[in-house]
C-alpha cells in the first residue's frame, strides 16, 4: 500500500533477433513459479508454461525457408483504462489489473475455474489446472517459498515475478529506500536469458531501458518509437506491455495484424 | 454482493446492477412472503378445505 | 383407493390440522430450539480440536531476560522477517537446561541434542497464498506487533492451539467467536481483517485529496497531460476494486 | 401429543429455519472453501532464509557459474552467476532445471547389487563396505592373476582433478585400458596438435571477432559451452558482426545466422578449401603468416588451386560459384575474421580433414592466436603430484596395446578411440576384458550403434557403475556405486570447451547428500586402500577433499567464495607459438569425404541427428522441465518425430503425422512424419537426445535413440568417428 | 396405483409400462450422474477440454438450453404482460420446460466450474463488469422465478390440492403471478442478453466480438432476441413431441398457431438484424482488428457452410414458414420449422461458443478442433434424461394441459373409469 507512489508500468521488450529459441526462459519461469509437471506434457494444449516461446515460420520452400522464435509471457495488457480484455470479465475478481504497477494479476484461492478469462485472453497467456499439481516424490523440496502452488482447478498465469518485486520493496523498507532499482526486479526469464534478448522494466521510467528501447507513445496507445518494435496483436487494442524487436519484416507483419487491416500500408 | 464486501465500491455499476438484481429479489420475496402469510391466513379462516 | 375414501381422509386431516395446531407449533418450537443449540453451541465445539504445544513457553519471562521482541523475532538483512526463531537462536542460549522449568528439560531434551526443530503450531499462521510484509507494516507503517498479535508478549503460557478440523488453520484466523464478531483488531485475521484497514488508510487517502481540489485537479487532468508517462498511482491500485490490488497481499 | 408426520415435518423445518440463524452452514460454507484452497495434497514449501551459494555447473562441458537460491538448507533455484566470464548470470535450460536431477526419482539411493539378469532393474541395496569390498577384492584378484590390463575404465571427462585421480588410479593399477568418449574437442584437439605441434584445446575468442563463418557449427544449439556461445552471438547481434552458417538445414543457428548457405551435406571442406582457392588466387591472404610463420604452405596451396576452383566447389556444394567468391572476399577482408568447426554440439568427433582444412582457412588470414581468432590453449597446469611408484604388475600391464589402438599405428595420435573399444570387445578380437569401471558417462545411450556396445558389455563379466542417477549404463551394470550429484560434491572444472581464458571453475556442496551416494573420488581413494601398496602408496589423501584444496593450493579460498578462478592469457608470438619440428604452422587439411555406411540402393535417403538446447543429448538427461519446452513437433505421447522436406514426404507417400519405418543399417525404428522446409529433399533429420529407456517415466520410453539407428565409420585420418549421418529408408508403417 | 395422483378426468398409462419408461430413462441418467461425480471428484481431467477450449461442449449446452428454454419467459411475458390470454394454455408446458432447461444449465455449470466448491464466490466477490456476473445472478434469480411458477402446477396436483395450506398457497400465487411473470421477464432479457454478451465483449477474440451500445455488444441484443423467437420454437417443439408420444392433443391448434406466428415474426425480424450484425462484423469490426472474412471459415471444419445452415437453414426457412398462416398450419411444415429453429439457435450457440475457441488468434498459432470425452457428453445428457423423467411425471401427476379433458373427451368412457380400469392394450398405444 503506496499511496500516490510513482506510478509504475512494468513491461517488457523482447529482442526477436537475438532470442535463440533456447527455452531458458521457459525453465527459469517454471523453476522459479513452482510450475508443475506430468509424466506426459507433450500435448501443448494443456501444458502449463507461463512463458511460451512460440516457432515461427515464413512458408518459403528449401532453401528460402527461414525461422523465429518468439517468447510470449502474460502481457500484462492496459486495455483501455486497465480493463485488460481477461481482468473485466472474471466473475469474482480473482484477476485485477494494478494501477500502481502495471501488473495484471491473479488470486489463485479466488479463483474458482470458470476460465472465462481463458477464453477472452488472445495470446493463451493463462493455463488452466486440469490436474492435482504432483510432484514425485522427494522432489517438492526444491518449491518457492515466494510462490503458492495452485491447486487442481484453477487458473495461473505469468505475474512478472511479481514476489521479486515484493521481495525487492521489503528489502527497500528495510533499507528506508523509497524505490525499487531497476536491477532489484527482474523477472526469472530476464534475469535467465544467455541471450539477454528480454530486458524488464518500468516503462514509464525514462531511466530504464525497456523506456529508452521502445520509447511508448503515451498519446499513440502506448506504440513504440521504434521502427523495429511491434506489439502482439496490436490491432486488437488490448494494449499489451510486452514489445518485440525485431529487424525480420516478416516477422512483424505476421505478428501485429497489420497485414490484412486497411492500415496495412502504414505503421 | 453487499456493501461490505471488499469489492464493492459505490459507483454507477454497482448501483445500477446490483440496485437491479435487489430489487427483482425483494419483489419476489415479498410475493412468495405474501403468498405465504396469505395462505395461512386463509387455511385458518377454513378457506381451500375441499368441497 | 377410491375418491369417496380420499375425501374422508382430506376431513380427517384438515379436523387434525386444528385440533393440532399447537402440537406443530411446539415441534416447530423444538426444531428451532435444538438446531440453535446446535450451531451456536455443538457446532463450535465439534468443529475446532484442541491440540497441545511441543511445550510451553513464557514469552514474559523471556522477555524479560532478553528485553526485546527484537531479539528473537527480528528482520534480516534482506529486510524478510524470521517469525517463529529457529533451534539455531534459542540454542545460543539454551545449549544445556539454565532454569529449573519442566518444559525446558523437555526442549532440551527432545529437541537441543537430537538438533530438532521445534514444531511450534503458529497461532498466526496464514494460508499459503497470502503475502504478507512484515517490514511494511513494522518499518514503513510503523505498526505495533500488538495490533496483529495481540498481547502475547505479555503471556506467561501458551494457550492451547485450536486447530479447524475443515482447513487445518488456527482458530484465531476465523476468531473465538464463532459468530465472527471481534472487539480487538488482533480478535481476527481474516482477509476482511486486513481489507478493513487497508481500506481505512485507502479512505484517508481520498479524503486528503479530496479536500486540496486544486492539486487533485493537477494530478488527476493537467500532469498526465504534460507528463503522460510520469503519473502518480491512483488512490487505490486496483481497477476493479479501486483498493488495493490483488498480489499486494497475495502470491 | 402426538408423535406423527407432521409433527415431525415441523420439528424439520423448525430445524431448518433455526439452522439458518446459526454459524453452522455459512461457516462450513466458508470453511470447505479454505479447504479447497489449501487441499492437504497440495504442497505448501516451508520459508526461511534465503541465502546464495556460487558454484559451477558441470551437467555439460560448457562450465557456467551458477548461485544457488536456498531457503534454510533447501535448495530451491539455480541462477547464473553474474559477472561470471563465461556465463555473466545466463543459463541453460539443463543448468536451470538441475534440482530436479538432484530430488528427483531418477536418483540411485545407494550402492545397489544386481540380483537377477542384466537390464531386468532388480538390485539390493548394500552397504558402502560391502559394495567397494567387493570392487576392491575383483580388481585385486586380477592383478594378481598379472593381468590388470584386463580392467578397462571410461571417465566422462578428460580434465580436472577427478580425471587425473582415475588416470593415476588405472596407472599404478597397471591398466592402459582408459577411455573417454570422444567429441569434436577430440577431432580440433587433434588438428591442433599436427598442425599447431602442441597438445592444446583450442580457443575461440568470438567476442572480439568482426565475422564469424561457421562450418555447421551449432553457435546457438550447444557447440562449445553454449551459454557463452549464446552470449556472443547476441553481442555479434549488437555490432552488427556477421554471421555465416554452413549447413544443409535450417538449424537454429542457420535461422539466426545472417546468412545461411544451405550446402550439400558433408562437402563443408570442399567449400573451405574453395574459399581459399578465391582467396589465393585473388591474394587476398595474410602474407606475413603464410611466409614466415608457416610450413607446407606451397603444397597446400598448389592443392587447393588445383582441386577446389569456385566452379568445382559449386558442383560438388552446391553453393552458387559468386556466393563463394562473394563470402571469400567478405572473410578475408574482414578485420577478425574467423571460421568455426564442428558439427552440431559437436556430439561427434568428426573427420580430422576437415577440421584442419577449416582451421588452414583460418590460418591462411592470419586468424591463428590473433585477438578474434582461434588460440592454441594448452591445458591448465595445476595438478602436480609426484610420480606414483609402480610395480612389475603394473609396468607389465601397461605395456600392452590399449584394445581401442589409440597411441598405436595407425593411429599413434590418438588418446582414446572409445567408440573402437567397443566394437573390439563386441566382436571377441581383443583379450578377455573382465571389468569395466564407468565413471559419469552413459555409453549405453550416447555412443553410436547402441547395440553393439550392449554386445560388448555383454562379454564384460563385471561392471561398475559410479553414476549418481539411474541412466542405461548402470541399469545394465552389476554393482551402482553412487556419487554424489553435482549439487553435493566437490570438483574442479578446468577450461570450459571453446572458451578463450583459462579458468578453473569450483563445483562444490550446496546441500547435503540427498541419498545414500558417497562422493567417487573418495570411493578411488577407499578402493586404492583396499589394494594395498603400491597402489595406496600413490594416494596419500585422506579425502577427495582434502587432495582437491592441496591440488588447487592458493587457489582454493577464491574458489569457494566466487566459484571461479581465472587466469590471465598470455598469447605467444607466432615466432614461439608452434610446436611442430619446423616450429611452424604447418597447413594441412583437404576434402576426403568418408563415405557414410550403407548401400545407397537400400538406403535411399540420408539421417541426420540434430542438437537442440532443450534435449539434452550427453551423458545428462533431460530434466521433465526441459521435456515440458519440446515442441509436439518433435514428442508427442512417446511418439517422436523425424523432420522431411515434403518433396521428399511425397515421393514417398508420406503425410504430415503419419508413422513411419525409419531403417539404416544398424537399426530401425517406429517415427512419425513432420514435413518441414527447413530440411534439404534427401534428408531425414532427427533430434539427438530422446529415446531413453533408463532414469525415470518423466524421461523413459520417449522417441527414439538417433544412436541406436548411426553407427560409427573411422576417419581413416585419425581413427576417431568420422560419421555425420548414416544412409536411411523411410517407409510408411 | 397411483391413479389418485392423475390430474382430474384424464387418462394415463398403467404403472408397471410408467416405471418401465422411467427406469430405462433413469439408466440413461444414471450413467450422466456417474460421469457428473467423476468430473467432481477427479477434475476436469475428465473431459477432453484444454487451455484453447475453456469453454466448450457444456457451455454450448448452457447457451443452447437457456435460449431453448426462453420459451418460458417469453410465453409469460405475452400471456402476462402483454395479455395474450390464449396463451394460458400452454404457459404451463412452458414453464415446465423452462424450469428443466434452467436447472440444467446451473447443473451443467456446477460441473463446469473447476472449484464447485468456491462456486459461491461468483456471488459473494462479484465482479459487476463481468458478463458472466451478471449471467449467474440473473439465472440463479429466474431459475427461482421459474421455481415459483412451476410450484403452483405441483400444488394443483389432485392429492396435494386437497390440503387447504397448499391449496390457498397456489391460489394466492396465481394471483399475483403476473408481478413474478414480470420480474421474470425483466431478468430474463438482461441474463439471456448477458449470454450474448459473454462472447460479445471479448474484445481479443475477434471471431466473437462486436461493437454496440455503452456496455452492451450487439450479441447482447441478438441473443435476447433470438431467445425470444427461438424458445417458443423449442416448447411448440416438444409439444409435438410429447403429443406423439402420448397420442393424445395436448394444446388447441389455434394457440400453437399463434404462438407459431409470434414466433416467425421474431425469427424473421431477429434473422435479418443478425445477417446484418455478420455483415458490418465482417466487413467493418473484424478487418480493422486485422482480420479477413476468409481467415474465420478457413478451416476443413469451420467454414462458411456454418454461417449459412445457422442464417438460411436454420433462420429464413422456418421464419418464412412461420410467418406464413399456410405454413404454420400445415402440421408437416410446422414441425419442420421449428426443428430447423431449434438447430438454427444451436448452431449460432456453438459458434459463439466453440468457433470462437477455434480461429487461432495469433496467425502463426493453428485452429484448435477438440471433440468432447464421454464424461462430457454423458453429462450433457444428464439433463436431457432429467428432463423427460421431469416432463413424464409431470404429465402424469400434474395439470400441465388445462385443454387436456376437453380435447381428448372420449364419449365413449365414462368418467368413473378413469383409473385402474383403464384397459392395458389402450394403454400401451399412449405411452
Amino acid at each position: 500500500m503506496e499511496m500516490n507512489a510513482r506510478q509504475h508500468k512494468f513491461g517488457m521488450v523482447i529482442d526477436l533477433d537475438k532470442c535463440t529459441g533456447c527455452g531458458a526462459c521457459m525453465v527459469a519461469c517454471m523453476a522459479e513459479n513452482n510450475v508443475p509437471f506430468k509424466v506426459d506434457e507433450t500435448n501443448k494444449r494443456d501444458s502449463i508454461t507461463w512463458m511460451r516461446v512460440y516457432k515461427l515460420t515464413n512458408g518459403k520452400p528449401y532453401p528460402e525457408a527461414d525461422a523465429c522464435f518468439l517468447p510470449r509471457p502474460c502481457m500484462h495488457c492496459e486495455g483501455h483504462a486497465g480493463h485488460s480484455p481477461c481482468v473485466s470479465v472474471c466473475p469474482a475478481t480473482a484477476t485485477d489489473y494494478s494501477s500502481e504497477t502495471g501488473v495484471v494479476s491473479q488470486i489463485y484461492t479466488r479463483c474458482f475455474g470458470c476460465r472465462y478469462c481463458m477464453a477472452a485472453c488472445p495470446y493463451h497467456a493463462r493455463y488452466f489446472n486440469w490436474w492435482d499439481p504432483v510432484w514425485p516424490d522427494g522432489m517438492e523440496k526444491y518449491l518457492s517459498p515466494n510462490v503458492s502452488p495452485r491447486m487442481r482447478g484453477v487458473v495461473e498465469k505469468c505475474s512478472f515475478c511479481y514476489h521479486r518485486y515484493q521481495l525487492a520493496r521489503e528489502k527497500a523498507i528495510y533499507e528506508e529506500r523509497d524505490e525499487v532499482a531497476e536491477e532489484e526486479y527482474q523477472t526469472a526469464c530476464t534475469q535467465a536469458c544467455p541471450a539477454g534478448a528480454i530486458v524488464f522494466g518500468d516503462l514509464n521510467n525514462p531511466d530504464h531501458q525497456v523506456a529508452r528501447i521502445v520509447q511508448p507513445d503515451a498519446h499513440h496507445h502506448f506504440t513504440g518509437h521504434s521502427k523495429i518494435a511491434f506489439r502482439l496483436l496490436e490491432q486488437l487494442g488490448t494494449n499489451p506491455k510486452v514489445y518485440y524487436l525485431t529487424e525480420r519484416e516478416w516477422v512483424r507483419k505476421m505478428c501485429d495484424q497489420y497485414n490484412f487491416g486497411p492500415q496495412a500500408a502504414g505503421h | 454482493m453487499f456493501p461490505f464486501n471488499f469489492e464493492w465500491i459505490w459507483d454507477m455499476s454497482h448501483m445500477v446492477f446490483m440496485g437491479g438484481l435487489w430489487y427483482a429479489m425483494t419483489i419476489l420475496g415479498i410475493g412468495m412472503t405474501y403468498c405465504l402469510i396469505k395462505a395461512v391466513v386463509d387455511t385458518l379462516q377454513g378457506k381451500g378445505a375441499h368441497h | 383407493m377410491s375418491i369417496k375414501d380420499d375425501k374422508a381422509h382430506a376431513v380427517s386431516d384438515a379436523a387434525a390440522g386444528k385440533k393440532g395446531g399447537g402440537t406443530i407449533l411446539l415441534f416447530f418450537i423444538l426444531g428451532f430450539a435444538a438446531s440453535m443449540v446446535l450451531g451456536w453451541v455443538v457446532f463450535p465445539q465439534l468443529l475446532y480440536s484442541t491440540k497441545s504445544q511441543p511445550f510451553d513457553f513464557n514469552h514474559a519471562l523471556h522477555n524479560e531476560e532478553v528485553g526485546d521482541c527484537e531479539s528473537c523475532h527480528f528482520f534480516r538483512q534482506d529486510g524478510t522477517f524470521s517469525g517463529v526463531p529457529s533451534l539455531a537462536q534459542c540454542t545460543d542460549c539454551h545449549a544445556d537446561v539454565l532454569g529449573e522449568s519442566q518444559d525446558e528439560a523437555v526442549f532440551v531434551q527432545q529437541y537441543v541434542h537430537p538438533e530438532r526443530e521445534v514444531p511450534w503450531r503458529v497461532y498466526s499462521r496464514q494460508p499459503d497464498c497470502v503475502f504478507f510484509s512484515h517490514a511494511a507494516h513494522v518499518i514503513k507503517a510503523k505498526m505495533d506487533c500488538a495490533t496483529c498479535h495481540g498481547d502475547i508478549g505479555t503471556s506467561t503460557s501458551l494457550k492451547p492451539y485450536q486447530e479447524n478440523r475443515i482447513t487445518g488453520y488456527s482458530r484465531d484466523i476465523w476468531g473465538q467467536s464463532i459468530a465472527g464478531f471481534k472487539t480487538h483488531t488482533y480478535d481476527r485475521m481474516k482477509m476482511d481483517d486486513c481489507a478493513q484497514c487497508h481500506e481505512q488508510a485507502v479512505e484517508a487517502a481520498r479524503q486528503a485529496e479530496m479536500m486540496d481540489p486544486v492539486t487533485r485537479h493537477f494530478r488527476q487532468e493537467i500532469a498526465p497531460m504534460i507528463y503522460p508517462l510520469d503519473r502518480q498511482a491512483a488512490v487505490g491500485s486496483s481497477v476493479q476494486t479501486q483498493r488495493d490490488a490483488c498480489f499486494v497481499c497475495h502470491k | 401429543m402426538k408423535l406423527d408426520r407432521r409433527s415431525f415435518l415441523s420439528f424439520v423445518i423448525g430445524g431448518a429455519a433455526g439452522t439458518a440463524l446459526t454459524p453452522l452452514p455459512w461457516k462450513l460454507t466458508d470453511d470447505l472453501s479454505i479447504w479447497t484452497q489449501m487441499w492437504p495434497w497440495t504442497p505448501v514449501p516451508p520459508d526461511g532464509a534465503y541465502s546464495y551459494v556460487s558454484t559451477t555447473c558441470t551437467l555439460c562441458p560448457g562450465g557456467c557459474g551458477i548461485q544457488v537460491r536456498l531457503v534454510d538448507k533447501r535448495a530451491v533455484k539455480i541462477e547464473g552467476t553474474p559477472g561470471h566470464p563465461v556465463n555473466d548470470g545466463g543459463i541453460c535450460p539443463l543448468g536451470l532445471s538441475g534440482l530436479q536431477l538432484l530430488y528427483g526419482p531418477s536418483r540411485v539411493d545407494g550402492p545397489l547389487k544386481r540380483t537377477a539378469g542384466r537390464g531386468a532393474g532388480r538390485w539390493t541395496p548394500i552397504s558402502w563396505d560391502d559394495a567397494i569390498g567387493e570392487v576392491a577384492q575383483k580388481l585385486a584378484a586380477l592383478r594378481g592373476d598379472g593381468r590388470p590390463q584386463a580392467v578397462a575404465a571410461i571417465s566422462g571427462s578428460g580434465r580436472g582433478t577427478f580425471s587425473a585421480l582415475v588416470e593415476r588410479f588405472m596407472t599404478v593399477y597397471g591398466s592402459p585400458n582408459l577411455m573417454r568418449p570422444a567429441s569434436a574437442a577430440d577431432a580440433c584437439e587433434m588438428a591442433l596438435y599436427r598442425m599447431h605441434g602442441q597438445q592444446a584445446m583450442a580457443g575461440y575468442d568470438l567476442e572480439n571477432a568482426d565475422f564469424v563463418l561457421s562450418f555447421g557449427s551449432g553457435i546457438i544449439d550447444g557447440w562449445g559451452s553454449p551459454v557463452r556461445m549464446i552470449r556472443a552471438r547476441s553481442l555479434w547481434k549488437e555490432r552488427k558482426v556477421p554471421l555465416v552458417q554452413v549447413e544443409p538445414c535450417l538449424s537454429n543457428t542457420a535461422a539466426a545466422a545472417d546468412r545461411w548457405l544451405a550446402v550439400a551435406p558433408g562437402t563443408e571442406a570442399a567449400l573451405a578449401l574453395g574459399l581459399a582457392h578465391v582467396i589465393l588466387s585473388e591474394g587476398l591472404y595474410d602474407y606475413n603468416f603464410t611466409a614466415f610463420y608457416s610450413a607446407g604452405f606451397e603444397p597446400w596451396r598448389q592443392m587447393v588451386l588445383d582441386g577446389f576452383a569456385p566452379d568445382q566447389v559449386a558442383q560438388i556444394t552446391g553453393i552458387q560459384k559468386d556466393v563463394i567468391v562473394d563470402l571469400a572476399r567478405q572473410f578475408a577482408k574482414a578485420r577478425a575474421g574467423v571460421a568455426l568447426w564442428g558439427r552440431g554440439r559437436g556430439t561427434t568427433p568428426g573427420s580430422i580433414d576437415e577440421a584442419m582444412a577449416v582451421h588452414s582457412l583460418n590460418a591462411l588470414v592470419g586468424a591463428v592466436n590473433r585477438q578474434g581468432g582461434v588460440w592454441a590453449l594448452p591445458e591448465i597446469d595445476y595438478i602436480q603430484w609426484p610420480e606414483a611408484e609402480m610395480d612389475a604388475t603394473a609396468a607389465n600391464g601397461l605395456q600392452t596395446a590399449r584394445l581401442d589402438g589409440a597411441g598405436l599405428e595407425p593411429h599413434a595420435d590418438a588418446r582414446s578411440l572409445a567408440h573402437r573399444f567397443f566394437t573390439a570387445v563386441a566382436e571377441g578380437k581383443t583379450d578377455p576384458v573382465e571389468a569395466l569401471l564407468v565413471f559419469e558417462a552413459n555409453p549405453l545411450y550416447t555412443q553410436p550403434d547402441t547395440a553393439t556396445v550392449k554386445k560388448a558389455l555383454d562379454k564384460i563379466p563385471f561392471i561398475v557403475s559410479f553414476s549418481s542417477l539411474q541412466d542405461e549404463t548402470s541399469a545394465y551394470a552389476d554393482l551402482i556405486l553412487p556419487n554424489h550429484l553435482y549439487l553435493e560434491r566437490f570438483e574442479d572444472v578446468a577450461g570450459p570447451a571453446g572458451l578463450n581464458q583459462a579458468l578453473i571453475g569450483l563445483t562444490q556442496p550446496v546441500v547435503a547428500p540427498q541419498r545414500r551416494t558417497r562422493h567417487a573420488g573418495d570411493v578411488i581413494l577407499a578402493l586404492s586402500q583396499g589394494l594395498g601398496t603400491p597402489v595406496a602408496d600413490a594416494f596419500p589423501w585422506e579425502s577427495f577433499e582434502a587432495c582437491l584444496e592441496e591440488t588447487l593450493g592458493d587457489d582454493w579460498d577464491a574458489l569457494v567464495a566466487n566459484g571461479y578462478v581465472a587466469r590471465p592469457v598470455s598469447l605467444p608470438h607466432w615466432s614461439s607459438a608452434f610446436g611442430t619440428a619446423s616450429g611452424k604452422f604447418e597447413f594441412a587439411g583437404t576434402y576426403r569425404p568418408a563415405p557414410l555406411e550403407g548401400d545407397k540402393g537400400a538406403f535411399p535417403l540420408v539421417l541426420v541427428p540434430y542438437d537442440s538446447m532443450r534435449i539434452a543429448g550427453g551423458t545428462a538427461a533431460n530434466t521433465p522441465f526441459m521435456t515440458k519446452t519440446v515442441g509436439d513437433e518433435i514428442l508427442k505421447g512417446n511418439d517422436m518425430f523425424v523432420q522431411v522436406n515434403p518433396q521428399t514426404a511425397d515421393s514417398l507417400g508420406l503425410r504430415e503425422g503419419l508413422y513411419a519405418e525409419l531403417s539404416t543399417p544398424r537399426g530401425k525404428a517406429r517415427v512419425r512424419i513432420h514435413l518441414t522446409q527447413e530440411v534439404r529433399p534427401g534428408l531425414v533429420a532427427m533430434p539427438r537426445g530422446l529415446g531413453h529407456t533408463a532414469f525415470d517415466p518423466y524421461l523413459a520410453h520417449k522417441g527414439v535413440n538417433v544412436n541406436a539407428l548411426l553407427g560409427p565409420v573411422d576417419d581413416p585420418a585419425s581413427g576417431l568417428d568420422a560419421a555425420w549421418g548414416i544412409q536411411a529408408k523411410l517407409a510408411k508403417a | 396405483m397411483d391413479s389418485a395422483l392423475f390430474p382430474k378426468g384424464v387418462k394415463r398409462c398403467p404403472t408397471w409400462q410408467f416405471a418401465l419408461w422411467i427406469g430405462a430413462v433413469g439408466i440413461v441418467l444414471l450413467w450422466g450422474v456417474y460421469a457428473m461425480l467423476l468430473c467432481w471428484l477427479k477434475g476436469l481431467n475428465q473431459t477432453n477440454m484444454n487451455d484453447y477450449y475453456g469453454f466448450a461442449l457444456w457451455i454450448w449446452a448452457d447457451l443452447a438450453v437457456i435460449a431453448l428454454g426462453g420459451g418460458a419467459f417469453f410465453t409469460g411475458f405475452l400471456r402476462y404482460i402483454v395479455g395474450k390470454d390464449e396463451l394460458k394454455n400452454i404457459i404451463n408446458f412452458a414453464v415446465l420446460i423452462g424450469f428443466i432447461c434452467y436447472s440444467s444449465a446451473l447443473l451443467i455449470l456446477a460441473i463446469d466450474i473447476g472449484q464447485p466448491l468456491r462456486g459461491w464466490f461468483i456471488f459473494w466477490h462479484a465482479n459487476v463488469h463481468s458478463m458472466l456476473t451478471e449471467v449467474a445472478f440473473c439465472l440463479s434469480c429466474y431459475f427461482g422465478v421459474l421455481t415459483i411458477e412451476y410450484i403452483p402446477l405441483i400444488l394443483e396436483n389432485r392429492q396435494i390440492d386437497r390440503v387447504p395450506f397448499f391449496h390457498n398457497l397456489a391460489h394466492n400465487m396465481h394471483e399475483v403471478m403476473a408481478v413474478f411473470a414480470a420480474t421474470g421477464a425483466f431478468l430474463s432479457f438482461f441474463h439471456q442478453g448477458s449470454l450474448g454478451g459473454v462472447a460479445g465483449v471479448l474484445f481479443g477474440r475477434p471471431f466473437a466480438f462486436r461493437e454496440g451500445i455503452f456496455i452492451w455488444p450487439w450479441t447482447f441484443f441478438l441473443f435476447t432476441w433470438s431467445a425470444a423467437a427461438f424458445g417458443p420454437c423449442f416448447t411448440i417443439f416438444l409439444l409435438k413431441i410429447t403429443e406423439k408420444i402420448t397420442a393424445k392433443k395436448l394444446v388447441k391448434d389455434s394457440t400453437v398457431w399463434l404462438l407459431a406466428k409470434i414466433s416467425g415474426w421474431m425469427m424473421l425480424t431477429y434473422i435479418i438484424a443478425k445477417t446484418i450484425d455478420t455483415l458490418y462484423w465482417l466487413t467493418v469490426t473484424a478487418p480493422a482488428a486485422g482480420y479477413g472474412a476468409g481467415f474465420f471459415y478457413d478451416n476443413w471444419f469451420y467454414n462458411f457452410g456454418w454461417l449459412f445452415v445457422e442464417i438460411v437453414v436454420g433462420g429464413f426457412i422456418p421464419a418464412l414458414i412461420l410467418v406464413s398462416e399456410k405454413g404454420r398450419r400445415s402440421p408437416g411444415l410446422l414441425f419442420l420449422a421449428v426443428l430447423l429453429g431449434v438447430i438454427g439457435v444451436s448452431v449460432n450457440r456453438w459458434v459463439m461458443v466453440l468457433q470462437v475457441m477455434a480461429v487461432p488468434v495469433m496467425p502463426f498459432d493453428t485452429w484448435a478442433l477438440y471433440y468432447p470425452s464421454w464424461q462430457e457428453v454423458a453429462t450433457t445428457i444428464l439433463p436431457v434424461a432429467y428432463g423427460v423423467i421431469l416432463v413424464s411425471l409431470s404429465y402424469r401427476y400434474l395439470p400441465v394441459f388445462p385443454n387436456e379433458m376437453e380435447l381428448n373427451a372420449a364419449p365413449a368412457q365414462a368418467e368413473a373409469v378413469v383409473d385402474e380400469e383403464l384397459p392395458v392394450q389402450a394403454a400401451v398405444a399412449r405411452a
